[in-house]
């Protein structure tokens, strides 16, 4: 195995499994927040949300990940705000490419969140309501478990993107070994050198099974639920 | 201009020659009244698509390895090789008022980045890293600074990270330096210290013919060479 | 005490209403499509009215006029739905206990192993609702309503998908509760016997207004107000148990005439309200003789209702209490019956039936 | 003709039934989770047996020794869900239509309007089901499977949430589609007074087995069995409309034996059966007079059960036929009744509920 | 407006419409079977189906890109059939981009349609089949009507994929203008030129109104099927 692999590519498989795992991490919250909103309320400005969150999905990733670079770089106002105040920083780091996987998995998080929030009957939460629940109780005790078929969607969709972000990743945080180079960011270097193919193959084969395993397991889970909810 | 033979020419040129191409194609349709498709993309993807039969009837690429590539498998037109272009490479600062380097083996590089990044484009795959990679090795500068390279997929990476301050350095070609105004170019890499910057050019194989040769006599002429000028390139004479 | 008052509309209804629930049951019914469950949202805070104000007691629910509007978890109503609506994430015992967690602190809840064995459902606990089948899921939302501690319950038709021998299970508990925790019970119902049987207050409703309201006695034994329908028009009486004898009958007083039921499950000295229905009475002109029938009350016709068919409707007053009957015109024409007329009501013990014997409040 | 024979396990229920549900309509009951529904969805198709055979007629629905099980589609059975099953996305009268699109071309089904008409449901035509009332739900969903040209009906329940209103406008529907239309109908209910108008055939179950079965005048009649509780023993007679009076009577021939009715609404010379419940009837030794009651039969005692509790349950043969009646013990020991003891059985008319008259088949 | 794009600009805009509608039309009917088939039936090989799915968005879009060019490209086992019996080819043509568009948002599509049907209650399915439906008659009057929901949200990433697929497609099909040139790639190259940043801001302005207006239809529509299973 370890002359299958370089130390690099090992790094990159390390790395690439820290950042899919944190991105999705990061957006669930996030995401669910949004999905929630979006389906459940009407505000102003919900349309300019829905656009925001759609935007990563329409433009070109270069230009997801250099838009991403002027907010969140070291000069940018929130990157640079980030540093000045906590120290932490997303330029050249994982946890940009965190960051970037994150962005770029959003749209399908808050999609398939969406979507199970609104198949929720609303008369379930009425009874929890009745039953003395206030609105985060219902939604803790009520929604969120009626909505985990969703959630296990957005995040393996999630996840998946993590394993497989390139554009806006390698623009945003670039290439750097054990830093931000990811199985994507590998490969294409690889595709990038003449002769390359053999190892890009091998590296690919590798994600695609740890994204199967990722999906074994959300499948497995989103079996469980639906066994719990169907009562039998 | 024998407008009756008319046809498409389709032109595989590396993305970093954008503007001269756009140039080129008003000036040879006019001449020739054939009608130029130009795709521009990463040498790499670009070579790749011609194996894979992508009906381009020349290529230009910002790397003689891939050219290498297709001459192996055959895939480019006998005696329709040339070395084109030549670049520079320079170093450059996002701070304008930054005093000129001298580029010289006693430098200390590693010791102006400080904790910060020096942006190249990818050191193993594309041109421009591979260039920067080889002229800090001969340097003795490489070893020292590669832990705080920030590697791009093209050069255009690497120029908006120095452009927006994220790297305060960068080595880009001087092409690339010369048409963007937040940096400035505070050294230029000796040619001795790095293998040559050529762009070759070639014909495909099996797209001989009239329209082929003509593209590849227009892109060698005069107008050409002045397009390629005015985006500092080096024209090599034959 | 539960105050009402609405009005809002909602499609093709429109709903105006007042009424007041005071402590024990408010049945409230109507036909299909009258507003019943409409009603019953608004108090729960699932709906808010266009205008109108809700009060438990001195709380106050909902006040369009003061834009006071309590959301539903703040009301601690228990609210038994028309379709169950139990949560099929939850297993039976967590659906059960779910009230409870939001229970103050102070709320003494009923007893769970109680409500357990009184709906039967003890091997259901570990189940999902989604394979209960109909009345199991029906008995299940009855037992999380009352589980959850409520200022007041809701009750829209929560028994009509079960067999009589559970209701007649059910029932004597819901009694216990309007008698004994001093809270107002809403129940909508469509079946005689449930309303006779519990009903302290009744409201009925006809496209969303009220058309007859007042204590069930009244109400019930106006013949005037037939509001189940003439078939189900029947007085309810005040009773006092006096003893329960060997052969199994139970012998009330009832305004000093003596009453032989059935045996009642209810302690000597007890109060009872008894529902007669109207078409269980037989009227005679003397007193009749070797008859099966043990309970013969004289009495003076009071009025006489000739309805539009057959039938007719008495109301005689005797010792007991006001008493209807039921009889035909040719019966009141043969029998020669009309206000004044001396007459002795004939009652079989049986036909009070068990489920129209409530405990008087 | 409907036979059925299944066994099957389901959680902690085994079921374990065979039974024919002949012409006409078959009842069903049993307690809350003894398998109704089960049984109905297996002769649907949604539930495929572990063993057994069903069989429409001539035509075999499931037969697991064959390895044949037909699919829900291909049975053309109009089922009535216990929980309606509306389709959402659809209008009612998209519902309502919904079978017909499947109908095979030579299917005369009901006529829509009139089953619309019937149901109360024309304003409710352009509505979607989200926003109907419980009732106007199931209302609807007989209506759409009665227009769906059905083989059989499948009714679970289908009437348990309506008012009396409703089901007084909707049990003579039931009572005509099961003499004029030759389909046999499988109807589950709680309802006593449903079961003795509706049923042609009784079938009783407990915890997944058929405990009694057989014709409803057979197993209503004999005191020996009171499927639905001691409560609601009753005795079927068969009787022929003589003659409508002017007073809003309708006088019968029971074998020979007036009866006197309120006003049915059959043809002279028609054929009924009479429900009469046995707790309707009052005894009495010799013959009583100046009664409001207008049917008194003369008969003679066949047998007398005495039950646990006060009550006692006395079969007497009249010229009419086999009358039951619940009175007290004390009562029958005061009037000294045993088998072969002469006596009169004293009806009101009002007492044969109009809910308790069917057509005969 | 004439001068506010160039031509060539306009171009890509067209083409990227053609390329975002073909790509949805045709993964529409693809998606839905394979996530009917996922939802609902149990089969050998389902797990490999799941993965085969997920592929795009855990590899480098170069590599799905690379991997299209070796099966569509004219060398290639498909593209070359396809070639010569119908004389169709992907190769280096709108329908190519197209086609990278589709199987780039294909994971989206499959996830949105079947968190839809398995929110489907089968007892409906199986109130219509009471009635007489087939299994056909049912997925066309019961399911299908009841998933539009999923339908739509697969539509909208699809159709947002579409407009805004970068990687796999300049991989596949190349950059030429007038047949593969999309928005993204025509912005790839004007951020690749000195000085185009202000023409890439206007075309990716361009394409995000294209998308929102999109997004908006989407919302209507789904608000439409809501209202009209809620019964309002
Ligand atoms: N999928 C299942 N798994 C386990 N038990 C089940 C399942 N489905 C039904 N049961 C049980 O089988 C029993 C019979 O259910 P069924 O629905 O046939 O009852 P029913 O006679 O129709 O009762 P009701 O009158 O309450 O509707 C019930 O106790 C029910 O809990
Ligand atoms: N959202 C709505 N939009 C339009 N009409 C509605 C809506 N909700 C209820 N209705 C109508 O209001 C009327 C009253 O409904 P409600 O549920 O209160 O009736 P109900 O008295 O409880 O009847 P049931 O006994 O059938 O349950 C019904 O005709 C119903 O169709
Ligand atoms: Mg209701
Ligand atoms: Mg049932």
């Amino acid at each position: 195995m370890q002359d299958w692999l370089s130390p690099a590519e090992w790094e990159a498989v390390r790395l690439s499994l820290r950042v899919a795992l944190w991105a999705t991490l990061f957006s669930l919250p996030l995401g669910l927040a949004v999905a929630y909103a979006l389906a459940r309320w009407r505000f102003p400005g919900r349309e300019v949300l829905n656009v925001v969150v759609h935007l990563p999905l329409i433009m070109p990733p270069v230009v997801t990940g250099y838009l991403l670079l002027l907010a969140f770089g070291i000069k940018g106002p929130i990157g640079g705000f980030l540093d000045s105040t906590l120290g932490f920083a997303f330029a050249f780091r994982w946890t940009g490419a965190a960051l970037a996987a994150g962005v770029m998995a959003f749209p399908f998080m808050v999609r398939a969140v969406r979507l199970s929030i609104e198949a929720v009957d609303p008369k379930l939460e009425q009874a929890a309501a009745t039953l003395g629940a206030s609105g985060a109780w219902v939604f803790l005790t009520v929604t969120l478990p009626l909505i985990l078929p969703g959630i296990i969607a957005g995040t393996v969709l999630t996840f998946a993107k993590g394993m497989g972000e390139f554009g806006a990743t390698i623009t945003f945080v670039s290439n750097i070994p054990g830093q931000t180079q990811t199985i994507p960011l590998a490969i294409d270097l690889l595709l990038e050198t003449p002769g390359g193919e053999a190892r890009a193959a091998r590296l690919a084969g590798l994600s695609i099974l740890m994204a199967a395993a990722a999906l074994a397991f959300s499948e497995w889970m989103a079996r469980r639920v639906a066994a719990r909810v169907g009562g039998r | 201009p024998s407008v009756a033979r008319a046809e498409v020419v389709t032109v595989f040129a590396a993305a970093s020659l954008t503007t001269a191409m756009a140039e080129i194609e008003t000036g040879f349709e006019a001449l020739t009244g054939h009608d130029l498709a130009v795709s521009l993309a990463g040498s790499s993807a670009l070579a790749r698509q011609i194996q894979q039969g992508a009906p381009a009837d020349v290529f230009l690429s910002a790397n003689p390895g891939w050219m290498d590539t297709l001459e192996i498998d055959g895939l480019i037109a006998q005696g329709t090789r040339r070395d084109l272009l030549r670049n520079t490479l320079v170093l450059i600062a996002h701070d304008a008022q930054h005093p000129p380097v001298e580029i010289v083996p006693d430098m200390d590089l590693a010791a102006m980045l400080g904790d910060d990044r020096l942006a190249m484009a990818l050191v193993e795959a594309v041109p421009a890293g591979i260039y920067g990679k080889a002229a800090l090795e001969s340097l003795g500068q490489w070893e020292a600074t590669a832990p705080r390279v920030a590697q791009s997929n093209n050069v255009r990476g690497a120029l908006a990270l120095v452009a927006l301050g994220e790297a305060p350095y960068g080595i880009v070609y001087a092409t690339d330096a010369a048409v963007e105004d937040a940096v400035s170019v505070i050294g230029t890499f000796p040619a001795e210290t790095h293998p040559p910057i050529v762009y070759p050019m070639a014909g495909i194989a099996g797209h001989e013919g009239a329209a082929q040769s003509a593209l590849l006599d227009y892109l060698q002429g005069a107008e050409a060479r002045a397009a390629f000028a005015r985006q500092g390139f080096a024209v090599i004479a034959d | 005490m539960l105050e009402v008052r609405l009005s809002h509309s909602l499609g093709a209804l429109s709903l105006d209403v007042a009424f007041e629930a005071p402590r024990g049951v408010t049945v409230l019914f109507g036909r299909s499509g009258s507003g019943k469950t409409t009603i019953v949202n608004a108090v729960a805070g699932l709906l808010r009215p266009e205008s109108g104000r809700i009060a438990v007691g001195e709380r106050v629910l909902c006040d369009t006029a003061q834009r006071l509007h309590l959301p539903p978890h703040r009301r601690r109503l228990g609210y038994i739905f028309q379709e169950g609506r139990l949560f099929p994430h939850l297993s039976v015992r967590q659906n059960l206990r779910y009230g409870q967690w939001f229970a103050p602190k102070g709320a003494r809840p009923e007893d769970m192993a109680r409500v357990v064995e009184m709906l039967g459902i003890g091997d259901l606990l570990a189940r999902r609702p989604g394979a209960l089948s109909g009345g199991e899921k029906s008995r299940v939302a009855i037992g999380r309503a009352l589980l959850s501690a409520p200022r007041a319950i809701l009750a829209d038709e929560p028994l009509a998908s079960l067999d009589e021998a559970r209701k007649a299970e059910i029932l004597p508990y819901l009694e216990r509760l309007r008698d004994e925790v001093d809270i107002p019970i809403l129940y909508v119902s469509h079946s005689a016997s449930e309303v006779a049987r519990l009903a302290t207050t009744v409201v009925a409703l006809e496209a969303g207004h009220v058309v007859a309201q007042g204590r069930a006695e009244e109400v019930l034994g106006d013949p005037a107000i037939t509001p189940l329908g003439a078939r189900e028009a029947g007085a309810v009486l005040a009773a006092r148990v006096v003893r329960h004898h060997a052969d199994g009958l139970t012998e009330l007083d009832a305004g000093g005439a003596a009453l032989w039921l059935p045996r009642v499950d209810r302690p000597e000295g007890a109060d009872l309200r008894v529902r007669i229905a109207a078409h269980d009475v037989i009227v005679a002109r003397g007193r009749p003789e070797g008859l099966s029938a043990l309970n013969i009350l004289p009495g003076r016709v009071q009025t006489l209702r000739e309805g539009s068919g057959p039938g007719a409707l008495l109301a005689v007053d005797t010792q007991a209490g006001r008493v209807l009957a039921r009889i035909t015109g040719r019966a009141a024409a043969a029998l020669d019956l009309g206000p004044g007329a001396e007459v002795h009501m004939v009652i079989k013990a049986v036909a009070v039936a068990q489920a129209d014997i409530g405990t008087a409040r």
